[in-house]
Parts: structure tokens; C-alpha cells; sequence
């Protein structure tokens, strides 16, 4: 295609296309200290392009294609177009991953171990991530996980960090030295302004670690904890993974044994801080 | 699901140590569930999209109270919306009550019906079916 | 998408002929530099054939991220296989008490019989074939055995009833698959009238209640699914299809069968196609179009040549009817969309 | 489904055909044949233990799982529906 950038983030290489230059610049420029695919060939092909060849120029709408895609999938303006690479690139993975058990959930690492943190949209599981990485975890990514069936390691996928709204000034006020890209304002999801992890999330991208702690949090209540039940913990992970199914028994053996040997916890916090406290209380009592 | 006591034995165990009480007709649960494909917790992370109403193949036909598709002009029936819904506009509704976009109470009624009645292979399924969040 | 031609990979893979050399001849590969793979795989994604070409690639020396790529697809293909086989299963039991002949169609036929062309390939819904004569019966036990229909639209359910060779397409309600359940090969409205009782009266035994058409008949069905019945789209898949049939049951009697169905044009053809595309044969005349439009895909895998797609689009329509019903039909059609 | 007699005979997958994890109230079972997996409660997991690939009638089964356990609802009608369920999920077949 016209603009083109390849990338690595964790095990996975994309090969971004597009036919503006503006989204792939954008890209450049924020992952400009992550790696090439692995030899060369990417996992993964995106396409941002126009329906029309005018709409490359009139009102241009950009398009979401790849490899994998969803039929319903609406255009974005192309003053959108980074969040648009940013979905396209997440789906490509959603629905073509089968290396890795794919779980929607934040992760963080210390000393070799990760805790997990799943939830819907909204639940805090990635403002959790960037609140324990500022406190010196390692950060693997806000977004997906990667469990290998195989060896039952994490993998991290610390791909750019996608604030929304709120977050967007208290990440700027917090990490004063990130680098940001655009600010997207009135998104369908809202504002986005997409942070890169720090360096040493990208440096460490590679190194896998053992999952050590399984938290469903909620954000706004009172802090509370509770035990989830294996079959609770089961079936939520089996909802958080979009290619549990498709992974077949290598599916089944790697989320049982992920449930047989760490513990499954759902906690509520009140706000960021109550919220830390209370997974390095968990994390220090395993 | 919020029963986390261990059974006294392994429930596949073919020669159970002991004898012990087994219930025959469970109490309106069932006894199977199947874990199904799930793409919706993920759906705000990889998807845009629009759920028109009623879908390209169906255009021109009206909705009525029920949401089913019914011929243009039919009478209490509404015509389609002018413009595709997003997928968050619905979503808001979904969860929090109120009107889509440029809808009356009714009207908006109704349509909400006929995006709950989308079955896969029609416009707007695959979308509508991303937004059916389980509740954390 | 003019200007793309800059493309490095765009120079190395001019369109899908690339993928159908790999597929051909696997040893063909090993020189590939990390564009001319990332096209390639890209296109075999895009055609659907990305779990053949791992098959067929399976023991060459390749890079690790090919390897890699390629892993995923076997092992995404066995488990799309699994899939198809257990949905057959399922519909054996439904329909198990009617006693009729229920005979597997396309991929799902392919890989019960352990065919070649079953190898690593995509397997969709779930076809089969059935006597028109159990047609109703059959259409009451899936409904009862939790298959839904998937468009409640009387237009269609009529245009489907009268006109189409199959029933409107089911879903099941818990497995989300679906399933299309045919009663001859071909439309009622196409100029072509296959022997729909031949077929099944020649189809084989699996061994497990469920049946296939035979080798000619299955060459003759997949010629007839290419040419007779679409506008060619996904149609590499179905052509690789055709070869490896070809090369694993020959083509004895298969002129004859394909004459007693109406088909030796389309068959014919095929068999062309396959020896062009797959074999370096030379190629005259309207088949080159032909060539044109299956291998229309560039290396980032967008359809290429519209122009030519859409010829066979409008092509495919001319073929299913005749032209006052095709007026009918796009003028509905159009109203509505 | 018509239990009448002499009614079906219920058979489920040959040894290995399921990859059983009991959980806690449940039991997850990864069904190696169509890829799937279920959570079973009881008395699901007890009824796939009993039933072979040999097959039993509804009342042979009845009698095994009498045989086998305090039941405390011996009804057949209860045991038709839990296997309604199960021949639904693909875990058990008839003929």
C-alpha cells in the first residue's frame, strides 16, 4: 500500500498499510523504540483505506481491513485514523490469535511473576496496571495477555496505552515525560490519547513470567475482597478470552491449569491508591 | 455460580467411596452449560461499528411495536431509521435506558426490539452481539 | 489502489499466482525473501487457504516466523475440521430416524472421507445433500433438533423455496453453525439440470450413517459450484479442490458423468484451469480471463481488477436465471438495499 | 424425545473421549469429539461416569445410578430431562 510500517509488540508482528500518511506516521513515531517483525514477516496484516478513491481526499473515512475482519466494522474519520490502526490491530489478534491463549486483561510483573487483572471496559484493570508500574512493576500490557499453552508462562503485549476521557489528564499530570499521541477528541469511545509504555516495558517485552495472581477488580465501591470460586474464575476467563474456543483442547488444558494453581480474586476499590495497596496486600500474602 | 464448596467426592469418580445423595431433577438449573465463542468483552477494544435498522436487505420495510419487520405503511408500525445506529449509542440504551438518537420513546422502543431480535447473518448482528457485556 | 505498484512486496507477488505456485509446488518457496513470504501469506489468508499452504508446506526448511504463522494455521485447520465433523455428526442424529440417504457436500465431505483436498482446507457451513422426496421431513427434524432459520423475510424464504436449490439457510441456536441443506447441485433456475437422484443414487457410504458423492460426482458438483453457481469469489479454494480430486481419483468416466449432469463445459474447464494454474499449462482464450479473476488479490490481500470482478458478478447472476426473472430479482433487490 | 418403552438406549464417548477438571460444584469437561467444552452439575458427571460406549436403557441407568447412590428423586421423568440435556450438548447419543 501506498504508506506502509511494520512493528513487533511481544511475540507479535504487525504489518500496518494505509492510504494516508498521516496514521502511519503517527505509528512511527510512538513505536519508534519497538522492534521489526520477527525475520522480517509480520503475523499480521492491517489495511486502513478508503471505500472510494475520494475519500481519500473528501471527508476522508478511513476504512478497518486485515487479515481478520468483522463485517459491521465502521469507518472513522481520518483524524481518528492512529485509534483506527490502534482496533484494527487489537482484532487482528482477537480473531486470529492460536499461539497464545488470548486473555483481555492488564498484567504486571515483579520478580518474575505476574498478577492479572480482568474486567469489562470501565472495571480499572489498565489504570491499575499503569498505577503499579509507576511503583515499579513492570509493566505487560493493558489490553491482552498472552498465556502459553505450552509452557504456561505470560507473555507481555505492551502495546500503546489508550486513555480514555478522565484518564487522559491524570496520565498527563502522572507520567509528565511520557510520550503521547494526538489527542482524538468525541471518539465514538470518547476522548483517546494513546500513552507508550515506559522503557522499560519495552525493553523487557520479550521475557515472560509466571502468572502468580488472578484479580477481577471493580472500580467505585467500598474496598472489599473476595475468593472467586474456580468455576466462577473458569467461565469469566473463558468470556475474557476471545479464542478459547478456537484453541480447542490446548484452550481447555491451559485455562484449567491457569485456574488450578493461582488464586482468583475479585476486589473493589474506591480509587487508585486504595486499589494498589490493595493487590501489593494480595501479591505479599501469596 | 457463587456455591464454592468442594464436593465430598470427585464427582466423575465411578465407584463413589461412600454413598452419598444424588439429586436426579436439579432445581430449575441445568445440569450442562456450554462455553460459547466470546468476543464482547473485547468489543470496545476492536470494534467501531453500526447496527442499521432494519438491515440493507430489509430497507424501505417498517418496524413495528414488537421490533418484527413488517411492510412500509403498516399502520402503529415505524419506518427505518434515517441512519445506522452506533454501536454506543445502543449500547447506552441497553444499559441505562433513555431514547436512541433522534427517536421518540416509542419509536425508540421499537427499535431497541428489533436490534434485540437480530439473529446472526443479519446486518447489525455481529455489532449488536459485542455489546452484550456480562456484568463483572 | 493505483500507485501501490511501488510496493516492494506488490512487485515480488503481482497477484495470487504466487500462492497457487506455492500450493503446486511447494519447493518453490525456499528462496522466498520476508516480503514475497509476508505476501504470500497474506493472500493465502485472504483466499482462505492458509491452512492448505501450511499442509503442503509442512517439513520444508522455513523461516521461524513462517514456521510460526504456519503452526497457528495447522493447528487452527484441525480444530476447524473437528469443528466440521461434529456438526455432520449432529446433523446425523437429527436426522438419523428418517432413513434417507443424507450425502456431505464440499469441505465437510472432504475431510470425512480423508481426501486430499480436505487437507488443512476451511470448512464453512455445513452442506448436504438430501431427496427432494424428504426435503419437508428433513426441514421438520433439524427444526426440531434446534436449528432456526436465519432470515425471517418472506421474500426471500419464498425466492429461496421456489427458485434455489437448497432451503433457506438454519442456524443452530446453541452451536451458531450453519447449515445448508440442498436438494440438487444446482439452482431450479439455472439453464443446467443436474440429476439430483443420480447423484445420491451413486453416492458412497462413510461407515458412519452419512455418505459422499462419488469421486466423478464430486468433481463434477465442485466444477458446477465454481462455474454454474457463483460470481468466482474464494474461487482458488475451490479449483485447488478440483486438483487435488483430480490427482487423487483420476478422471475416468468423468466425461461421461459430467455429460449425463449437463455439465462437461463447466467440468472441462476445470480441468484447464488446474493444468494452467497449477501445472504451467498454457492457457487460450476466455480461460485466461478466468485466471484473471481467481488470481485477482494483491500481497496485502485486497481484491484487485474490479472490473473483471464484476463481470463475473453480473455473469454469475445471467447464469442462475433467465432474464426477466433476473430483472425481477436485482429490481427487488435494488428497492431494498 | 419419546421414552416409551423400550425406549432409546443412551450411549456417550469411548474412555478418553472427554478430558474431565472437576472445579468445585462443577465440573468442567473439554468433549475431545466436537471441540467443546461444558460445565456439568450433578447429576451429569455421575450419569456420563455410569453410561459407556455399550450404551444403557433409561431404566438400566436408573437402577446403576440407584445401585451406586442415595437417590432422592428416583424418578425417570427427572433422569429423561438431565439426558435430554446431555444428548442436546452432543455428550450423549441414542438409538
Amino acid at each position: 500500500m501506498r504508506h506502509a510500517f511494520a512493528l513487533r509488540i511481544g511475540p507479535i508482528g504487525f504489518r500496518i498499510g494505509s492510504d494516508w500518511r498521516a496514521p502511519i506516521d503517527q505509528l512511527r513515531s510512538l513505536y519508534r523504540d519497538y522492534p521489526a517483525p520477527q525475520d522480517g514477516v509480520a503475523d499480521y496484516t492491517v489495511r486502513l483505506f478508503a471505500r472510494r478513491p475520494w475519500r481519500r481526499w473528501l471527508r476522508p473515512s478511513v476504512e478497518i481491513g486485515g487479515d481478520y475482519m468483522l463485517p459491521e466494522a465502521a469507518p472513522l474519520p481520518l483524524r481518528h485514523g492512529l485509534l483506527a490502526a490502534e482496533m484494527a490491530m487489537n482484532l487482528q489478534m482477537a480473531l486470529g490469535a492460536r499461539r497464545h491463549l488470548l486473555l483481555h486483561a492488564s498484567a504486571v510483573e515483579r520478580d518474575g511473576r505476574a498478577v492479572l487483572m480482568t474486567g469489562v471496559s470501565g472495571a480499572g484493570k489498565s489504570t491499575l496496571a499503569t498505577l503499579l508500574a509507576a511503583r515499579g512493576w513492570r509493566f505487560m500490557g493493558d489490553e491482552f495477555a498472552l498465556l502459553d499453552p505450552a509452557t504456561g508462562l505470560l507473555h507481555a503485549f505492551p502495546r500503546l496505552i489508550s486513555l480514555k476521557n478522565a484518564a487522559i489528564p491524570a496520565a498527563e499530570a502522572a507520567w509528565p515525560d511520557a510520550r503521547m499521541g494526538p489527542l482524538m477528541a468525541a471518539t465514538p469511545k470518547g476522548d483517546i490519547r494513546h500513552m507508550v509504555p515506559d522503557a522499560r516495558a519495552i525493553a523487557a517485552m520479550d521475557r515472560p513470567a509466571t502468572p502468580a495472581l488472578l484479580l477481577f477488580p471493580r472500580y467505585g465501591d467500598a474496598a472489599a475482597v473476595r475468593p472467586v470460586p474456580p468455576a466462577e474464575a473458569f467461565v469469566r476467563m473463558t468470556q475474557a478470552s476471545t479464542n478459547y474456543v478456537a484453541l480447542g483442547e490446548a484452550g481447555f488444558t491451559a485455562m484449567t491449569r491457569l485456574i488450578a494453581q493461582i488464586p482468583a480474586v475479585a476486589i473493589d476499590y474506591p480509587d487508585g491508591a486504595s486499589g494498589v495497596a490493595q493487590v501489593e496486600g494480595l501479591c505479599a500474602a501469596l | 455460580m457463587s456455591d464454592d464448596t468442594r464436593p465430598d467426592t470427585d464427582p466423575i469418580e465411578t465407584t463413589p467411596s461412600r454413598r452419598r445423595v444424588l439429586t436426579l431433577g436439579a432445581v430449575g438449573a441445568a445440569a450442562v452449560v456450554s462455553i460459547r465463542p466470546a468476543l464482547a468483552q473485547t468489543a470496545g477494544s476492536v470494534l467501531n461499528c453500526d447496527i442499521p435498522v432494519p438491515d440493507a436487505g430489509r430497507a424501505g420495510s417498517f418496524i413495528d411495536a414488537q421490533g418484527k419487520i413488517v411492510p412500509s405503511g403498516t399502520k402503529g408500525a415505524f419506518a427505518g431509521a434515517s441512519r445506522p445506529f452506533k454501536g454506543e449509542e445502543v449500547r447506552r440504551v441497553l444499559n441505562s435506558g433513555g431514547q436512541l438518537p433522534g427517536t421518540d420513546s416509542e419509536r425508540s422502543r421499537a427499535y431497541v426490539n428489533y436490534i434485540r431480535r437480530l439473529q446472526r447473518g443479519q446486518g447489525g448482528f455481529t455489532c449488536f452481539a459485542s455489546l452484550q457485556m456480562p456484568r463483572g | 489502489m493505483r500507485g501501490a505498484v511501488k510496493d516492494l512486496a506488490h512487485t515480488v507477488a503481482a497477484d495470487a499466482r504466487l500462492l497457487a505456485g506455492a500450493l503446486a509446488d511447494p519447493g518453490r518457496v525456499v528462496g522466498l525473501n520476508a516480503e514475497g513470504w509476508t505476501s504470500l501469506l497474506t493472500i493465502a489468508r485472504a483466499e482462505q487457504l492458509i491452512g492448505t499452504l501450511a499442509l503442503r508446506l509442512d517439513g520444508l526448511p522455513l523461516p521461524h516466523a513462517v514456521e510460526a504463522i504456519l503452526g497457528d494455521a495447522r493447528a487452527a485447520a484441525e480444530q476447524g475440521r473437528r469443528a466440521a465433523l461434529w456438526e455432520a455428526e449432529m446433523a446425523r442424529r437429527a436426522l438419523a430416524p428418517l432413513g434417507c440417504p443424507v450425502v456431505l457436500l464440499k469441505g465437510t465431505a472432504y475431510a470425512a472421507a480423508g481426501l486430499m483436498a480436505g487437507q488443512g482446507r476451511s470448512i464453512g457451513d455445513l452442506d448436504i445433500l438430501v431427496p427432494r422426496a424428504a426435503l419437508d421431513r428433513v426441514e421438520a427434524a433439524v427444526l426440531g433438533a434446534g436449528w432456526e432459520w436465519v432470515k425471517p423475510d418472506p421474500y426471500d424464504d419464498a425466492y429461496y423455496r421456489r427458485w434455489m436449490h437448497e432451503l433457506p439457510p438454519l442456524i443452530h441456536r446453541e452451536r451458531d453453525r450453519m447449515i445448508d441443506i440442498h436438494h440438487t447441485i444446482l439452482p431450479l433456475t439455472a439453464r443446467v439440470k443436474p440429476d439430483a437422484a443420480r447423484l445420491i443414487a451413486d453416492s458412497v457410504p462413510l461407515g458412519n450413517g452419512l455418505r459422499t458423492l462419488s469421486p466423478n460426482g464430486m468433481i463434477v458438483h465442485a466444477a458446477a459450484h465454481l462455474f454454474a453457481d457463483g460470481d468466482l469469489a474464494g474461487g482458488l479454494r475451490n479449483l485447488w479442490d478440483i486438483r487435488c480430486l483430480v490427482e487423487e481419483f483420476g478422471t475416468e468416466g468423468l466425461a461421461e458423468e459430467a455429460a449425463r449432469h449437463g455439465l462437461l463445459l463447466p467440468v472441462a474447464r476445470a480441468l484447464r484451469l488446474v493444468d494452467g494454474l497449477f501445472a504451467g499449462g498454457r492457457l487460450a482464450g476466455s480461460d485466461r480471463l478466468y485466471v484473471r479473476r481467481l488470481t485477482a488479490r494483491d500481497g496485502w490481500g485486497r481484491p484487485t481488477r474490479p472490473v473483471t470482478r464484476l463481470a463475473f458478478y453480473v455473469r454469475s447472476h445471467a447464469l442462475r436465471m433467465p432474464p426477466a426473472m433476473l430483472a425481477r430479482h436485482l429490481w427487488t433487490k435494488w428497492r431494498k438495499a | 424425545m419419546d421414552h416409551a418403552a423400550p425406549g432409546p438406549i443412551y450411549r456417550a464417548d469411548p474412555p478418553g473421549g472427554l478430558v474431565v477438571v472437576p472445579l468445585d460444584a462443577f465440573t468442567a469437561v473439554y468433549h475431545r469429539r466436537s471441540g467443546m467444552t461444558h460445565l456439568l452439575t450433578e447429576p451429569a458427571p455421575q450419569i456420563l461416569a455410569i453410561l459407556g460406549e455399550a450404551g444403557l436403557s433409561l431404566k438400566a441407568l436408573l437402577d446403576q445410578l440407584a445401585g451406586d447412590y442415595d437417590l432422592a428423586d428416583a424418578t425417570a421423568s427427572a433422569l429423561a430431562a438431565r439426558l435430554d440435556e446431555l444428548v442436546a450438548a452432543g455428550l450423549v447419543a441414542t438409538s
